[in-house]
């Protein structure tokens, strides 16, 4: 038998019609597409597809910025999945803004810091829990031992909430003044409030009634204050026919949002409330009270020498009939409430702009009005119990603090070739990111031999520090969060873990009270909770039963009664404006974009997203500029940006909505630390300003810096 | 290239030997052919008919074994275990805490998978690993909350409740899924409603029993 | 079915673009709620997955008289030329991996039946629809967020805005748990987009209900428009109005504000055509 | 050393000078098969397209192609059911050309699609509504048509021609060619429609979009026709591609002429109804939607009014005008000309109908989106150039392509020359065996 070519043909033939008749190559077909649905063939390798289970809700706070939003975390089974706004929840009502929504990526961030760190050379080591109490404690008691406890330092991002009483705790049974917060909005409202009507207190602005509201750049609707309850306020404007005029150099979304927005040269703002301050006085538009100033006839001879409108008009750049009109319109309406803090509030601010701003609400009398500004007693509804301290602790407590604010603390730190400060500690912020220059913060950090931080990631401070406590995130901890933020009423929400800790990180409060005791003697005295739960419980006993039924306790709502002092002597001595620093031509300044953060924590993932290309484009930052300023540049070109303090290579975008002569650069971005998709994109704009101090407040002021593009 | 040199000379001879006899010679080749064709057409037919499906999925034993009947009796009926919730999502495959809404004390019965259950489980308040035989891709929607109030489990499930033992899950291969879905028939054949649960017996049943199949996202997610 | 299409549903979308701030929850909150991935650069928005973007609109005027106006874009859900469920989208897709569900008015779309040949991509000319050009990736650990509400997608695949229906799905799920299965009430069905917006600039619901406050403030003319026969629905709010409406693709999301040159913004006009019909409730079609 | 492979009597270049050339175009189809391999191993993100650019310089390719690749179909309908019988010197070439054109467009579908393992879903879940399910039904039955012509050509094959199986089959298949030839036609006149409804039927892209005429825009239509009157273009130019490389004339002048004729009539009739579509959709579609013509031709870098006049006028009336008349069409560099203008024109037509309906924004906020195809798309795009170089090479060289090859080159020495040259070389190796 001869196998011929024709048999391997029927062979071949055969074999394909019998595989073809066969079920097989319909099965795998469809096997195959099958094949490309499941999560495990494909590259990015899920193990398996998102678990079902039991939908649950639990309601928290967040605690991401001052806002304190309520928050509904939805969970399947023990897993968060997605974080809303809580509903009928005092300050936001269900709304949330895409940081909190986002919030879960903040957990699994890639940066978090997993386990305690020592610094070890350059490089960071894990230690054990133990391991780094014992050493920080160690090193706490040999400062102590040497006499000086008062160079232990602390910045925390705010003076309120039971973690920052823990931490204020154990600097004074210790022995030191010396605890600092971030520059943040809630600090220049007490700052103001104390300059016109004493200490101890601070300001809310009804901006929910208010029907005419003047806001000197305060980004209502890019996070200024509470931001979902600034959106709100806003939002329901259209429906209470309230009306809002934005005063600042860029058409931000306030300015667009506003029925006004009022062009401004950057840094004057205070002139221009002045100046209409001076068309109110004149025009005789002023509440009776007023009268009664502690200043005012004096403030009054200084308003008609200095801010005519014309002169007004000249500083500003606002039309002298403009400002008459805006002034006499604001003076008569039924509601008026002039707002400050330029941007979100948290960055620079000069005591004269705020206060001269406040003092038009003094003028129209609408203090503690409905729709007006509230001056509210700080809030303060912890009770912890007296200190008892030794000799040690109360000589270095009683010594002066080292400087007023963070930046003088920096600066001295720098100045002197001594330790000023031997160990610091830092928690919940980032002033290595955050601050005006933060290169000389970051050499001063260098400076201090000793330095704790609290950070849940490895931020650009926690990379300075040489013992890193993992914090947890706020998802996972528990603790009391205060409202500040210029709210009109007093709120303490309660964050709950919705999630058994990730990794091997604590509650700071937990981690001051292991630090306390590990110092043993008076100062672990003061510090004899089993856990901070029981801390929290113990301080917060007033309203611990609402907290921690409800979630949350209303301290204050409504209109607050009662005479307030006014005092407006600071204004009417006419302090220095603050000028820009260098002199080129332009002048740069920060914006603030409700989708990127300006404090320490960078944005999410998500957030970082959503920003427009005409912000960030690849990993170069995108800077705003009228294009009658913009000589030679071109939309979308690469140009060098320059101002005394150094050089940046941006990206130009030609707006229309920006004012000639001004550059404008987001805050938020060009962070450095491990996180690829929130770092290492364009540059912090925190770099090329330096801070200027305002004499007389002590506050680094700098609204922006001269700058030139090229 | 020698090759081709090869063929092309080899080409040649034969047609030029076979010119006489071309036509006796084409006959018998064909009939090689032919048988040729039928036996390679049998053994592929065949493997991939019975072959094929044996290689394509890999047996795998549950942690230990089920007796439905058993459950059924002591218990109730399906919902007692498997249950819509308030929500009107599914509760599925129960977990531990509602086995040990009865098995929380001592050990009930005395068989093996009982032991293996308390000891491996319950003191490690580990959740069991079941296989679902019935486990549908991860983009389908399946509301049993629309289907329980007027379809019987069975219809979908067979009759699962009557089993005394937990079957062999297979595992497709390449997709990983249960051999339930396309059912044990290789050729996609079905006697019950419940051989098969591809997206074409959904939308059979749907369009017998609502007049339409449905739209992609009733059952897609 | 008859029955069914008597019921049926029709679900939409109005949003106060006066209201609206730009601030970017309802992008996050729906890239949140949608398994959708992230990549290290998103700055080319020409490939970042957003099933919701937000455009950054202009009057066109130069300074101090610029105005900008920020305008959410999900995907529109058309119903096509009449109204007849004939999306420009998904009478495209060669292999019905989008459909419109004449039940709710809701344009799917099927991971699993894509295979990625980008002709609805094409055909959308709200670009609506995203094309997953890499494999998703999440952060080790992240992936322990993801919803089991929504199948994550593949590479190589078109994906967009659902209305997010697995609400629409477990509200119907309450609702037969409930044993009302045809009563799904206003709040039980709202998108991601819509309860996450801070300023309450969305609202959602069914168009096809008055008693729902979307039908409410749009006021759905039922009638094809006598002047372009292929426009159904358009709102009877002088305020109301829709993006592109002219050509006909009867989207169910509809925008609302105050300013005049935003609402010519929603089409494309001839030159002088937008004065001559701007007070016909802010409409569009040609004579 | 393949002599005995080469058709006999025909001359071919060496064995080794042959393949070197292979080899170089080789070297370019395996560049091509790297990005091709990149693509499918990493993604589709290895090409500049993006949520603009779905549809980019693949989808232009792949309707060139198929543009210029149509003389297959046409030339059979002429040969086989109008019975022009001159156009049976070019018909074996033009099914090649076809042949390549369409397997290069299914593979480039088959490159383009994101997930290449649910291919077959459009055959499976075929939407009917969809023109792209059309043009993928379409397109694989006809690709197995022109397999099915091309078949009889390969049998040829001096050595497979021997095998009297062979010989049978391919002369049998010659018979019944006018029913494949039939079949080809009809399914090409619906897929050449279809892939113009691609574009008309997007009501959402003015640009693209056409009044219909029943379930048709006008660009089924016109893209039918457009096919059918540049394909002699692609063809007379790939022939003299060919010729100018082997040295040989291959194609009478009559069929030339006659080709070219036809083409000029086409071209003309065709670039009259595609100036009343333009003008029409100028004057009445486009402003029905709110816009006006040159929206689609201002602020953006590429696409001007420049590109209409030249799809129109100068690749379009010119080289209509230029075929139809006798003397300018007889005149082999005007001709060239023609030709060479009247590919570019079907070719930009089709760029056109694709990328610029892509860029022009539609959103009155939109911007225009311009795009610059990567590396790998080219390579992949280039690839089946190549490979149509490699077959139409081997196909010359191994099969009886051009019966003129031999009364056009060496008419008088015919059997002189032929018989010492292939015949002396065959019978020795026959003998030793």
């Amino acid at each position: 038998m001869k196998v011929d070519r024709r048999s391997f043909l029927g062979l071949g033939l055969g074999a394909a019609a019998g595989i073809t008749v066969s079920p097989m190559m319909l099965k795998i077909m469809d096997d195959s597409s099958i094949l490309t649905q499941t999560t495990k063939t494909w590259p990015w390798a899920l193990d398996h597809p998102p678990f079902d289970g039991e939908v649950s809700y639990e309601s928290s706070v967040c605690s991401l910025c001052p806002g304190s939003c309520g928050i509904s975390v939805r969970k399947i089974d023990d897993r968060p999945v997605k974080i809303e706004g809580l509903a009928d929840y005092p300050i936001n009502d269900g709304g949330a803004c895409l940081h909190g929504i986002a919030g879960l990526q903040y957990l699994y961030d890639p940066a978090r810091v997993k386990t305690p760190l020592k610094k070890n050379g350059d490089k960071f080591e894990e230690i054990s829990w133990d391991d780094a109490i014992a050493l920080v404690a160690g090193k706490l008691s040999d400062i102590r031992k040497s006499g000086s406890p008062e160079k232990l330092a602390c910045i925390a991002d705010k003076g309120q909430g039971s973690v920052s009483g823990l931490f204020k705790r154990l600097l004074k049974t210790f022995g030191s003044p010396n605890f600092y917060t971030m520059p943040s909005l809630e600090s220049y409202l007490e700052v103001t409030a104390a300059a016109l009507h004493g200490e101890g207190k601070t300001i809310g602005f009804d901006l929910e009634n208010a029907n005419f509201v003047l806001s000197f750049g305060a980004g209502i609707i890019e996070g200024w204050g509470s931001p979902v309850n600034c959106f709100k306020a806003n939002a329901s404007r259209k429906d209470r026919h309230a009306k809002l005029y934005q005063i600042e150099p860029r058409l931000s979304n306030t300015a667009a949002n506003a029925d006004k927005w009022i062009p401004i040269k950057p840094g004057t703002q205070a002139d221009l409330a002045l100046g209409m301050c001076a068309v109110i006085l004149k025009n005789n538009l002023f509440n009776s009270m007023a009268t009664g100033f502690t200043g005012f006839s004096k403030l009054t001879a200084m308003l008609q020498k200095e801010y005519s409108p014309s002169k007004t008009s000249e500083i500003t750049g606002v039309k002298a009939a403009d400002i008459e009109k805006m002034a006499i319109s604001f003076a008569k309406a039924k509601m008026p409430l002039a707002v400050f803090g330029k941007g979100r509030g948290d960055g620079a601010q000069s005591l004269k702009e705020m206060a001269a701003v406040h003092t038009l609400n003094c003028l129209v009398g609408n203090i503690n009005k409905k729709g007006g500004a509230f001056i509210l007693p700080k809030n303060d509804y912890l009770e912890f119990p007296g200190e008892s301290m030794d000799n040690t602790a109360r000589k270095g407590f009683s010594k002066a603090k080292t400087g007023r604010y963070v930046n003088q603390l920096v600066e001295k730190v720098n100045a002197s070739s001594k330790p000023v400060v031997e160990a610091l500690f830092v928690y919940n912020s980032n002033p290595c990111y955050a601050l005006h220059n933060p290169k000389s913060v970051k050499e001063a950090i260098g400076k201090i031999p000793f330095v704790v931080s609290f950070s849940s990631y490895l931020d650009e401070t926690a990379m300075e520090a040489d013992i890193v406590l993992p914090s947890h995130t706020f998802v996972e901890r528990l603790e009391d969060v205060p409202s500040g933020a210029g709210l009109a009423k007093t709120v303490v929400g309660l964050t709950k873990p919705v999630i058994e800790p990730v990794f091997d990180t604590k509650n700071p409060g937990d981690a001051v009270i292991s630090i306390a005791k590990a110092l043993e003697g008076s100062i672990a005295e003061n510090f004899e909770w089993e856990s901070y739960e029981e801390c929290l419980e113990n301080v917060t006993s007033g309203i611990w039963d609402s907290l921690s039924e409800d979630g949350v306790a209303v301290i204050s709502e409504g209109v607050p009664s009662g005479f307030v002092n006014v005092n407006i002597s600071f204004i009417a001595n006419n302090p220095v404006t603050i000028q820009a620093q260098g002199d080129y031509d332009l002048t740069l300044i920060p914006i603030d974009n409700m989708r990127l953060i300006s404090a320490g924590t960078a944005a999410s993932p998500f957030a970082i997203k959503t920003v427009a290309d005409t912000v960030l484009k690849g990993t170069d930052i995108v800077v705003e500029i009228n294009p009658l300023t913009a000589k030679g540049l071109k939309d979308k070109g690469f140009a060098t940006l320059t101002t005394p303090m150094g050089t940046a290579r941006v990206k130009v975008n030609l707006n229309e909505g920006m004012m000639p002569g001004v550059i404008g650069m987001v805050e938020g971005l060009g962070h450095t630390f491990d996180n690829k998709f929130v770092s290492n994109k364009g540059v912090n704009v925190n770099d090329l300003i330096g801070p200027v101090i305002e004499s007389g407040s002590g506050l680094d002021a700098a609204f922006g810096i001269k700058a030139k593009i090229s | 290239m020698s090759e081709i040199e090869n063929k092309a000379e080899n080409g040649s001879t034969e047609s030029a030997g076979e010119c006489t006899s071309g036509d006796t010679k084409d006959d018998k080749g064909l009939g090689l052919g032919v048988i040729f064709f039928i036996v390679a057409f049998v053994v592929c037919f065949l493997s991939g008919t019975l072959l094929f499906p044996k290689l394509l999925y890999s047996k795998k034993e549950q942690p230990f074994n089920f007796d439905h009947e058993l459950h059924v009796s002591e218990a109730g009926d399906c919902d007692a275990c498997h249950s819509v919730r308030e929500d009107g999502s599914f509760t599925g495959i129960p977990k531990l805490a509602v086995c040990l809404d009865c098995h929380a004390e001592d050990p009930l019965g005395e068989t093996e998978d009982e032991v293996v259950f308390v000891e491996e489980y319950v003191n490690k308040e580990k959740e069991v690993p079941w296989l679902v035989y019935a486990r549908q891709p991860d983009c389908v929607f399946f509301s049993h909350a629309a289907h329980t109030t007027n379809t019987d489990c069975k219809v979908c499930h067979g009759p699962i409740g009557e089993s005394n033992s937990s079957r062999v899950y297979e595992e497709n291969r390449l997709t990983g899924y249960s051999r339930d879905i396309w059912g044990k028939n290789i050729f996609g054949i079905k006697k019950h409603s419940w051989d098969r649960m591809k997206m074409d017996d959904c939308a059979e049943c749907h369009k017998k029993e609502t007049g339409h199949q449905g739209y992609c996202f009733q059952c897609h997610k | 079915m008859k029955q069914e299409h008597n019921k049926a549903h029709k679900f939409g979308m109005v949003i106060d673009l006066d209201k609206c701030t730009g601030c970017g929850s309802c992008m996050v909150s729906c890239m949140s709620e949608n398994n959708v991935p992230f990549k290290d650069d998103e700055s080319d928005k020409k490939k970042s997955i957003t099933w919701m973007r937000v455009y950054k609109l202009t009057n066109g005027k130069s300074f101090p008289d610029t105005e900008i106006v920020y305008m959410p874009r999900p995907c529109q859900h058309c119903g096509g030329k009449g109204d007849h469920g004939h999306s420009p989208c998904v009478s495209v897709c060669p292999a019905t991996a989008t459909d419109y569900g004449y039940d709710t008015g809701i344009v799917s779309q099927i991971y699993t039946r894509c295979f990625g040949c980008r002709y609805c991509m094409g055909a959308c000319p709200y670009h609506a629809r995203y094309f997953n050009w890499w494999d998703p990736k999440w952060p080790e650990g992240m992936e322990k967020y993801l919803s089991p509400d929504v199948s994550p997608r593949m590479r190589g695949i078109v994906e967009k805005c659902s209305f997010c229906y697995h609400r629409y799905q477990a509200a119907r799920d309450q609702a037969y748990a409930e044993g009302d299965k045809d009563n799904i009430p206003e709040e039980n069905y709202q998108t991601a987009c819509t309860t996450a917006c801070p300023a309450g600039a969305i609202v959602f619901g069914d168009l096809n209900n008055p008693e729902h406050k979307v039908h409410q403030i749009v006021k759905p003319d039922p009638h094809p428009d006598p002047r372009n026969k292929h426009v159904v629905g358009k709102s009877r709010n002088p305020k109301v109005f829709r993006l592109l409406e002219r050509l006909g693709t009867n989207t169910k999301v509809y925008y609302l504000s105050d300013r005049e040159w935003v609402r010519k913004q929603g089409d494309n006009y001839l030159e002088g055509e937008w004065d001559k019909i701007k007070n016909h409730h802010g409409d569009t079609s040609h004579g | 050393m393949d002599s005995a492979l080469i058709p006999e009597g025909a001359k071919r270049c060496s064995f080794p000078k042959f393949y070197m050339g292979i080899a170089v175009v080789g070297a370019v189809v395996l560049w091509g098969l790297l990005a091709w391999g990149l693509i499918y191993w990493k993604g589709l993100n290895q090409t500049n397209m993006n949520d603009y650019y779905g549809f980019a310089l693949w989808i232009w390719a792949d309707l060139a192609v198929i543009a210029v690749g149509g003389g297959a179909f046409f030339t059979g309908l002429l040969k086989y059911i109008f019975k022009i019988d001159e156009l049976k010197n070019i018909i074996n070439f033009a099914v090649i050309i076809g042949f390549i054109c369409y397997s290069s467009a299914l593979l480039i579908l088959a490159i383009d699609i994101g997930q290449p393992l649910r291919g077959w879903f459009i055959f499976w879940h075929a939407n009917v509504h969809s023109m792209l399910t059309e043009v993928a039904f379409c397109l694989s039955f006809y690709f197995a048509v022109l397999t099915i012509e091309f078949i009889p050509n390969i049998l040829e094959n001096r050595q497979a021609n021997k095998v009297s199986f062979f010989h049978h089959l391919a002369h049998n298949m010659h018979g019944i060619m006018v029913i494949f030839a039939a079949t080809g036609a009809a399914l090409s006149f619906f897929h050449q429609g279809s892939l113009g409804g691609v574009a008309g039927v997007m009501f959402g892209r003015p640009f693209s979009f056409r009044e219909h005429l029943n379930i048709w825009p006008y660009t089924f239509f016109l893209f039918t026709w457009s096919a059918a009157a540049f394909w002699p273009c692609f063809t007379l130019l790939v022939t003299k591609i060919t010729e100018t490389i082997t040295g040989k004339k291959l194609v009478g002048d009559k069929t030339v002429h006659l080709l070219s004729k036809i083409a000029g009539w086409m071209i003309t009739s065709y670039i009259i109804a595609k100036i009343i579509d333009t003008i029409y959709w100028a004057t009445v579609t486009a402003p029905s939607l709110g816009f006006k013509w040159t929206h689609f031709y201002s602020n953006n870098a590429l696409y001007g009014k420049w590109m209409l006049f030249t799809e129109l006028i100068l690749c379009g009336v010119l080289p209509g005008v230029l075929l139809i008349m006798k003397s300018t069409r007889e005149n082999s560099k005007l001709r060239l000309l023609a030709i060479i203008l009247g590919v570019i024109g079907v070719c930009l037509n089709r760029w056109v109908m694709v990328l610029q309906v892509m860029a022009v924004p539609v959103m009155p906020f939109d911007t225009w989106a311009l795009y610059i195809p990567s590396w790998q798309e080219m390579a992949t795009t280039i690839l089946p150039v190549a490979y149509g170089i490699i077959l139409i090479a081997l196909t010359y060289r191994y099969l009886p392509v051009f019966p003129q090859e031999q009364e056009l080159n060496y008419p008088v020495e015919e059997e002189a020359v032929d018989e010492p040259v292939v015949a002396p070389a065959a019978e020795p190796v026959a003998a030793t065996e």
